[in-house]
């Protein structure tokens, strides 16, 4: 790891149930390797995806977010993906007024049988943040999110 | 002035009551007047210190007023206007039961602003405005101080100085300071680098106090009693006095706002420390703008961008 | 004035670091982007420090933070015992020196009101009672009252010492610290060069012709009887408080609302117990585990803000909760005037609509 | 609560990089995590009964298994918890195969990562409820989609158990492609022979309602009650009162319509029966060729029509079904070979497709059965066939294998010779691939006992030579040259997804793939179901395939459409949104962007309109509860809170 990862670097997934999720695992049933940056929360669609989390992660220090639904027009419910892309690029066009880099934001779509777009998308936005490093995140002096405490409950 | 008096006078029989604005503890303070009755119409002032957005009470003012047939009479300038118009998109407000009089604004006063223009610091004892000039009176005589000199910020990006969906307009119309969306404060925050804007954001927003006057002046935050930066459940902040917390609730703020703020300003105008917060909102209004050709309250009949979808949107 | 010290202009910087190193110091400061913009910081070499601006917040945070940890917790695993873990608690803290430099007197008259709730009685809140034991209060003389201001309406003024352990005065060239109490003489000693007695003279001078202003018409002081029997008046309350936006401006700028909420702020096994600001013009301030709650709307919850300060406060301990600066009239978002509100609360034979 | 944490090692699938006894360890640390441990199979019956017996031992209220996808065992664990007396929604499932060891090698990384993930569901474990499905009554009607051979069986197989069945045909008769094909491999049966009694019987089933000439308008609902609208197209013939006598199509003016039944090789009339065993025997007019339509005068058939079915003014129509299940059997097109412009399909008229070949050898086709060049109805002498036309070939974007192509072209050959013993047949090919039951001795036959010459080697050019054409290739086992002189090119053009399969899938909200057949929702071991719960598959739809694989499919899918209706109701998925009724401002947001209208308002006793969802309908995507400003409504299971203890165990 490069000296400017001095901690693990983290990408959280926010993925939906049908499509991208299902293609993570067509990519994993593939042996498709990635980086292993990536946590994945699932979610039912992109239309759960309140662009909220995406600020809120980022704000807390989360090195990377990565949004992957259905293609648009393949949503499982039909419109939520449609609902979530202009979510996600309000968000994206949003994230560097405050001050958060845009580049540790990306959002996709990958269906299920994409295994290995899914890993093109994986090691593309890995190695984006490995390049960026550690994400400070917005107020990282709030008391109690001290690195000593966080070690002992999640080390 | 007396032309709104006068309208209003002879309208009132058909009133429940009219919101306006009255002399506060100072003239240089208008505050919003309730009016019930017809003697208290004379108490109702019209001039450019009349900062408040009255907008902000009618889906309160509506909910609970009793069913007289009477419509409601509320006092808007351009950028109140716009949004009624969006709390009427959205539903919050029954436009038929409005009598809305349109009052063509010259722009508001920022008071700090007019302090420092002030020469004397004497308490006001009469405020007057004529041709662009305001007429300050204090023991220490009379000042004129061009309005243009002591003007809001929004006031300087203001392209809508004459009242949308009005029953009646009073007053000349007034040339817009901008006719295209200006965006310059914004432009200015997106000049510097993204490490000095998150070292901006994070010094002015340690100042927050979280006291939501910013939320609870502002006429599209609807939530009111149930708003998501004070929940414990489901909870997105917490009570510290961290940053990260009140950049949180900013966050909120300015989320719920995307596609709806009609850049009345009166969050950054009620901050009582000073955080220029409608920024982030202007912010939204020009990603609206940009994706979504849109702009809040000014068609009643639109439905706000986040609300729909296109399927044939690209490049997104 | 038997003792005092003078202090030149020029000296402040030198003598407010001076005092640092021995106390946190508070004073009034603007940041350089925003002169306007004037509160109380920390005292350090290079501060812009306005002893001539009224700040915008008092000085309240100093001894109540807008939010403070009272103790931390760790659940220790350990699945020998029923819980499964072991709570350890640490409540240790440590209390520096304060000093409050500059504040006006109705700043320093604040945490009268705070005293008697928690330093006193049955319940004595330690966090608090710990720093107002070790802070000291330099007061400056009030020359610059605004039409918001109304400290003499609650029994105070513009030169009132109650509250300050010492007096800033200003004359010639500098200003004239005059102590009020042992500690504020304990803490001036070192800082300031005796007075000369022309400087004693102009600082008396001062000191009498501020006294004598009277700021704010008429005593707020003795209604507490009159908002008891407005207290069933919705009519009343409606119409001074319809404009309310039941934002919790004025209650966060109010040197005298000590409120607040305990909230536990955990994640995973360790966390801390917080106690922050809250208001009463906050809908969750009263709101009942049930759902219900008693004061639903802006104006059963504006009434309790006046009946707090004007009459069961003074019930209870002998003084209105008020010290009259203003603060909540001046940055109130719609200019609601809690004066107007008080002093219309005995006009019982008017009629509101 | 109390949580048991069980890490699968999958036997070295996760173990082998992934220090399983370290994650179990691990989460012991994880707040109330009060058992942990690691075993070689968790999903198995003793590792599921592992799970059961933890439950009772150690008192747990919530299980973790650190495993595969939850899409994969998700329900099997469900069931287990259940077994054991917990909730099924008590659990959660870290994927800590497909996502973590299955993609790296890094052991330490990977441990690192399944601690993360094993941490992120017992934090989101801790803000589980119980759950508990409420039951939907059940249709028993089952919509099947496309009348091919796939459909027809699924369509019988259920009606012959007694199910109302609902059959969509785009096109005028059902039958699909397999009703143009001559005979079949590897028995040289006739097509028609075999599919014809199948297709007689859909017609003469009293509980199969067929909708031919028809197409699927929208599907809404959800499993056991999907609403269907179908456009039925217009015929301008009555078909309740056409008896099918043909008497239109002699009189017909319009002889000169292109006929799509026999591959454009014919013509026929503008009102016409596709073909003798069409079912539905029903005459339709095909409006851009029927004089009447183009020119305003003719209407020689509905004067000449015994029944006065012709209806010029008809238009088109819908219908409603309400159906619990759909079989989707849409079958396949042909690849066209067009983007081989050296092949010259369609400018020189003998080199033909299979299908078209296909038509040439049958007796109801445009030659009557006999084998002639359609450019000037010569018999062949040399024939030459193409395989691999649209198939593994990534430069035509199809690199999959159609499947069916080298059967059918061993056929096409040996029935060539069949037709003419004489004539030459030549096959270009890359590899045979034959690996169905008497498949490979059936390419046999074709070499040894007919004689056919196998040239493996691809074709880079078709050009003609007088009146024959030279086909020009590699010989790659030679690694020479070739050049064949032959009457007839018949290229063996490859299987893609059908026309409009795309949009069905839109409608129905299933997946496809990026060549548009549809996804199975395992590739193993759910190959008839979709992800959307109540939509099978049957056929080639899903992939190329040949015929018995399609009737197999076919009944595969009427199988689990009987096993769905076997029960009168249907327990719904609990996990759905919820109104917060106190904290819901009524703004109505969730109500204008809830795609399946499950969201209504109610009003309480103080007057105030607060959201109510219809647990029943609502089908858990969650837009709603992103939508909510104060977040009043949230998606059970899926809560602010809950994603955000998920975030929290990560970063905070």
């Amino acid at each position: 790891m490069s000296e400017k990862n001095e901690r693990q670097l983290r990408i959280v997934g926010f993925l939906c149930n049908w499509c991208s999720y299902g293609g993570a695992d067509t990519a994993g049933v593939c042996r498709f390797k990635q980086p292993p940056l990536l946590r994945i929360i699932r979610i039912p669609c992109t239309g759960r995806m309140d662009p909220l989390f995406v600020v809120k992660a980022l704000a807390q220090g989360a090195d990377g977010v990565l949004v992957s639904g259905c293609h648009p027009k393949d949503c499982h419910y039909a419109v939520g993906n449609f609902y979530a892309r202009r979510r996600l690029e309000l968000v994206k066009r949003f994230l560097p007024f405050v001050g958060l880099d845009p580049r540790r934001f990306h959002y996709t779509w990958v269906s299920a049988s994409e295994g290995q777009r899914w890993q093109e998308v994986v090691t593309e936005f890995s190695a984006v943040i490995q390049e960026l490093g550690p994400n400070p995140g917005i107020g990282a002096d709030t008391p109690m999110e001290t690195a000593g405490q966080a070690a002992s409950a999640f080390a | 002035m007396d032309t709104l008096h006068a309208h209003l006078e002879a309208l009132f029989d058909d009133l429940e009551l009219v919101i306006g604005w009255e002399t506060g503890y100072e003239p240089l303070r208008p505050t919003p007047a309730f009016l019930r009755s017809r003697e208290d119409l004379s108490r109702l002032v019209w001039n450019p210190l009349c900062a408040p957005n009255l907008s902000v009470y009618l889906p309160g003012i509506l909910k609970d007023a009793k069913e007289t047939g009477k419509k409601i009479g509320v006092c808007l300038k351009g950028c109140d206007s716009r949004s009624l118009g969006a709390l009427v998109q959205e539903g919050f407000v029954e436009r038929e039961r409005l009598y809305v009089v349109g009052l063509p604004c010259p722009g508001t006063v920022d008071p700090e602003a007019l302090a420092e223009a002030r020469k004397s610091s004497a308490p006001v004892t009469h405020v007057s405005f004529r041709d662009g000039l305001l007429a300050i009176t204090s023991r220490d005589g009379t000042e004129e101080i061009e309005l243009e000199r002591v003007l809001a910020r929004r006031c300087r990006r203001c392209r809508h100085p004459n009242p949308l969906h009005a029953d009646v307009i009073l007053g000349d119309p007034v040339p817009p300071r901008r006719t295209e969306p200006s965006f310059s404060d914004v432009d200015a925050v997106e000049a510097m680098s993204l490490e000095e804007r998150r070292a901006y954001w994070e010094e002015e927003l340690s100042r927050c106090l979280r006291c939501y006057a910013c939320r609870n002046a502002c006429p599209l935050c609807v939530c009111r009693d149930r708003c998501l930066a004070e929940s414990r459940t489901p909870k997105w902040t917490t009570q510290r006095d961290g940053v990260r917390d009140k950049f949180l609730f900013h966050m909120i703020h300015a989320l719920h706002l995307a596609g709806r703020c009609t850049e009345c300003g009166e969050c950054e105008r009620v901050c009582p420390v000073g955080i220029p917060v409608a920024l982030f909102k202007e912010k939204m209004a020009r990603i609206a703008l940009e994706l979504w050709d849109y702009q809040a309250g000014t068609d009643p009949a639109a439905t706000p961008p986040l609300q729909t979808f296109d399927p044939s949107e690209t490049g997104i | 004035m038997e003792q005092a010290f003078f202090l030149a202009d020029a000296e402040l910087q030198e003598a407010l670091a001076g005092l640092s190193a021995q106390a946190d110091v508070w004073v009034p400061a603007s940041d350089a982007r925003k002169p306007g913009l004037v509160r109380f910081r920390r005292f350090q070499p290079g501060l812009t420090v306005r002893l001539d601006a009224r700040s915008l917040v008092s000085a309240k945070e100093v001894l109540f933070p807008r939010s403070e940890t009272l103790l931390r917790f760790t659940k220790e695993k350990d699945l020998s015992v029923p819980a499964g873990h072991r709570i350890h608690l640490d409540d240790a803290r440590t209390v520096r020196p304060v000093v409050v430099f500059g504040c006006r007197p109705c700043d320093a008259r604040g945490f009268l009101t705070f005293d008697p709730v928690f330093t006193k009685g049955p319940y004595r809140d330690p966090y608090y009672s710990e720093r107002r034991e070790k802070t000291t209060f330099v007061s400056l003389v009030c020359r610059d009252a605004d039409a918001a201001c109304f400290c003499s309406a609650v029994g105070s003024g513009p030169a009132d010492p109650e509250g300050s352990d010492a007096q800033l005065i200003p004359v010639d060239g500098g200003y004239v610290l005059r102590p009020v109490t042992e500690r504020g003489a304990a803490l001036l000693e070192p800082i300031g060069r005796t007075a000369a007695p022309e400087q004693i003279r102009e600082a008396q001078d001062v000191l009498d012709q501020v006294g004598r202003e009277t700021v704010g018409e008429g005593s707020l002081t003795t209604l507490a009887e009159a908002f008891r029997a407005r207290f069933q008046d919705p009519a009343f309350w409606h119409a001074h408080i319809d404009k309310c936006l039941s934002c919790g401006l004025c209650t966060f700028v109010c040197p005298t609302c000590y409120c607040f909420t305990i909230t536990d702020e955990a994640r995973g096994l360790n966390g801390e117990r917080i106690r922050s600001w809250d208001a009463c013009m906050f809908p969750h301030f009263t709101l009942e585990a049930s759902g219900h709650n008693p004061r639903p709307s802006k104006v059963e919850r504006y009434r309790n803000r006046v009946g707090h300060k004007f009459s069961y406060f003074p019930a209870r301990y002998g003084q209105v909760a008020c010290c009259g600066c203003g603060r909540c009239v001046r940055h109130c978002p719609v200019s609601v005037d809690i004066r107007a509100v008080v002093r219309d609360l005995p006009a019982q034979e008017e009629a509101h609509a | 609560m109390r949580i048991g944490v069980f890490v699968c090692q999958c036997g070295t699938n996760i173990a082998g990089t992934v220090d399983t006894r370290a994650v179990a360890q691990r989460a012991l640390d994880y707040p109330d995590v009060v058992f942990a441990t690691d075993y070689m199979y968790t999903c198995s019956e003793p590792g599921q009964q592992e799970i059961q017996n933890a439950i009772a031992e150690h008192r747990l209220q919530g299980v973790v298994v650190a495993a595969c996808s939850p899409r994969m065992h998700e329900p099997t664990f469900r069931r287990a918890v259940e077994k054991a007396g917990l909730n099924r929604y008590m659990f959660e499932m870290a994927n800590i195969r497909e996502h973590v060891s299955w993609i790296g090698q890094d052991r330490a990384a990977n441990t690192l990562k399944a601690m993360e993930l094993v941490r992120m569901a017992v934090e989101k474990l801790r803000r589980n409820e119980p759950l508990f499905a409420s039951e939907v009554p059940i249709n028993k009607r089952v919509l099947v989609i496309g009348g091919g051979v796939a459909g027809i069986q699924a369509a019988l197989d259920c009606a012959d158990a007694g199910l109302d069945v609902v059959l969509v045909e785009r096109e005028q008769s059902i039958g699909g492609k397999m009703a143009k094909l001559d005979k079949t491999f590897p028995t040289i049966d006739c097509s028609s022979c075999i599919l014809g009694p199948k297709m007689v019987d859909v017609a003469q089933k009293e509980n199969i309602t067929l909708h031919a000439y028809s197409e699927v308008e929208s599907v809404s609902g959800y499993i056991g009650n999907f609403t269907v609208k179908i456009r039925k197209k217009a015929t301008y013939v009555d078909w309740d009162a056409c008896t099918g006598c043909g008497l239109c199509m002699e009189k017909c003016p319009s002889k000169k319509t292109v006929d799509r039944f026999n591959e454009a090789l014919g013509v026929t009339t503008a009102i016409q029966i596709p073909f003798p065993q069409a079912i539905p025997k029903k005459a339709r007019i095909q409006k851009d060729a029927c004089r009447y339509f183009t020119t305003g005068k003719c209407k020689v058939c509905q004067k000449i029509c015994p029944t006065g079915a012709v209806h010029y003014d008809m238009e088109d129509r819908e219908v409603v079904e309400e159906v619990g299940a759909i079989i989707v059997a849409t079958g396949y097109d042909l690849f066209d070979p067009a983007p081989y412009g050296e092949y010259g399909a369609g400018r020189y008229p003998d080199v033909i497709t299979g299908i078209q070949f296909e038509r040439i050898l049958s007796a109801s086709g445009p030659f009557g059965g006999h084998v002639k060049r359609p450019s000037d109805g010569k018999e062949p002498k040399d024939i030459v066939f193409v395989a691999c036309v649209g198939s593994r070939d990534k430069s035509v974007d199809r690199p999959y294998c159609s499947g069916i192509c080298c059967m059918y072209i061993a056929k096409q050959a040996i029935l060539a010779r069949d037709h003419l013993p004489g004539v030459n047949c030549y096959v270009f090919y890359m590899d045979i691939r034959s690996p169905g039951k008497n498949y490979d001795e059936f390419v046999r036959r074709a070499i040894e006992e007919y004689g056919v010459q196998y040239i493996r080697g691809r074709v880079g050019k078709i050009y003609p030579n007088g009146d024959r054409m030279v086909v020009q290739g590699a010989d790659t086992l030679l690694g020479a040259q070739v050049e064949v002189e032959a009457d007839l090119v018949v290229l063996a053009t490859g299987v893609e997804s059908s026309r409009g399969a795309k949009e069905l899938a839109e409608k129905l909200r299933i997946s496809y793939d990026q060549y548009g057949f549809y996804m199975e929702s395992h590739p193993k071991l759910r190959p008839v179901e979709t992800n959307t719960a109540g939509v099978y598959l049957a056929g080639a739809c899903q992939g190329p395939k040949d015929i018995p694989a399609s009737v197999a499919q076919g009944s595969a899918a009427a199988a689990k459409v009987l096993a769905l209706f076997a029960r009168d109701t249907i327990a719904t998925d609990p996990q759905v949104a919820g109104v917060l009724e106190s904290a819901c401002i009524g703004c109505g947001k969730c109500l204008s962007v809830c795609p399946f209208g499950a969201i209504q308002w109610k009003t309480l006793r103080d007057g105030s309109r607060k959201a109510d969802v219809l647990e029943t309908v609502c089908q858990g995507c969650g837009l709603c509860n992103a939508t909510c400003p104060p977040k009043a409504i949230q998606l059970r299971h899926f809560t602010d809170d809950q994603i955000l203890a998920e975030l929290d165990a990560l970063c905070a």
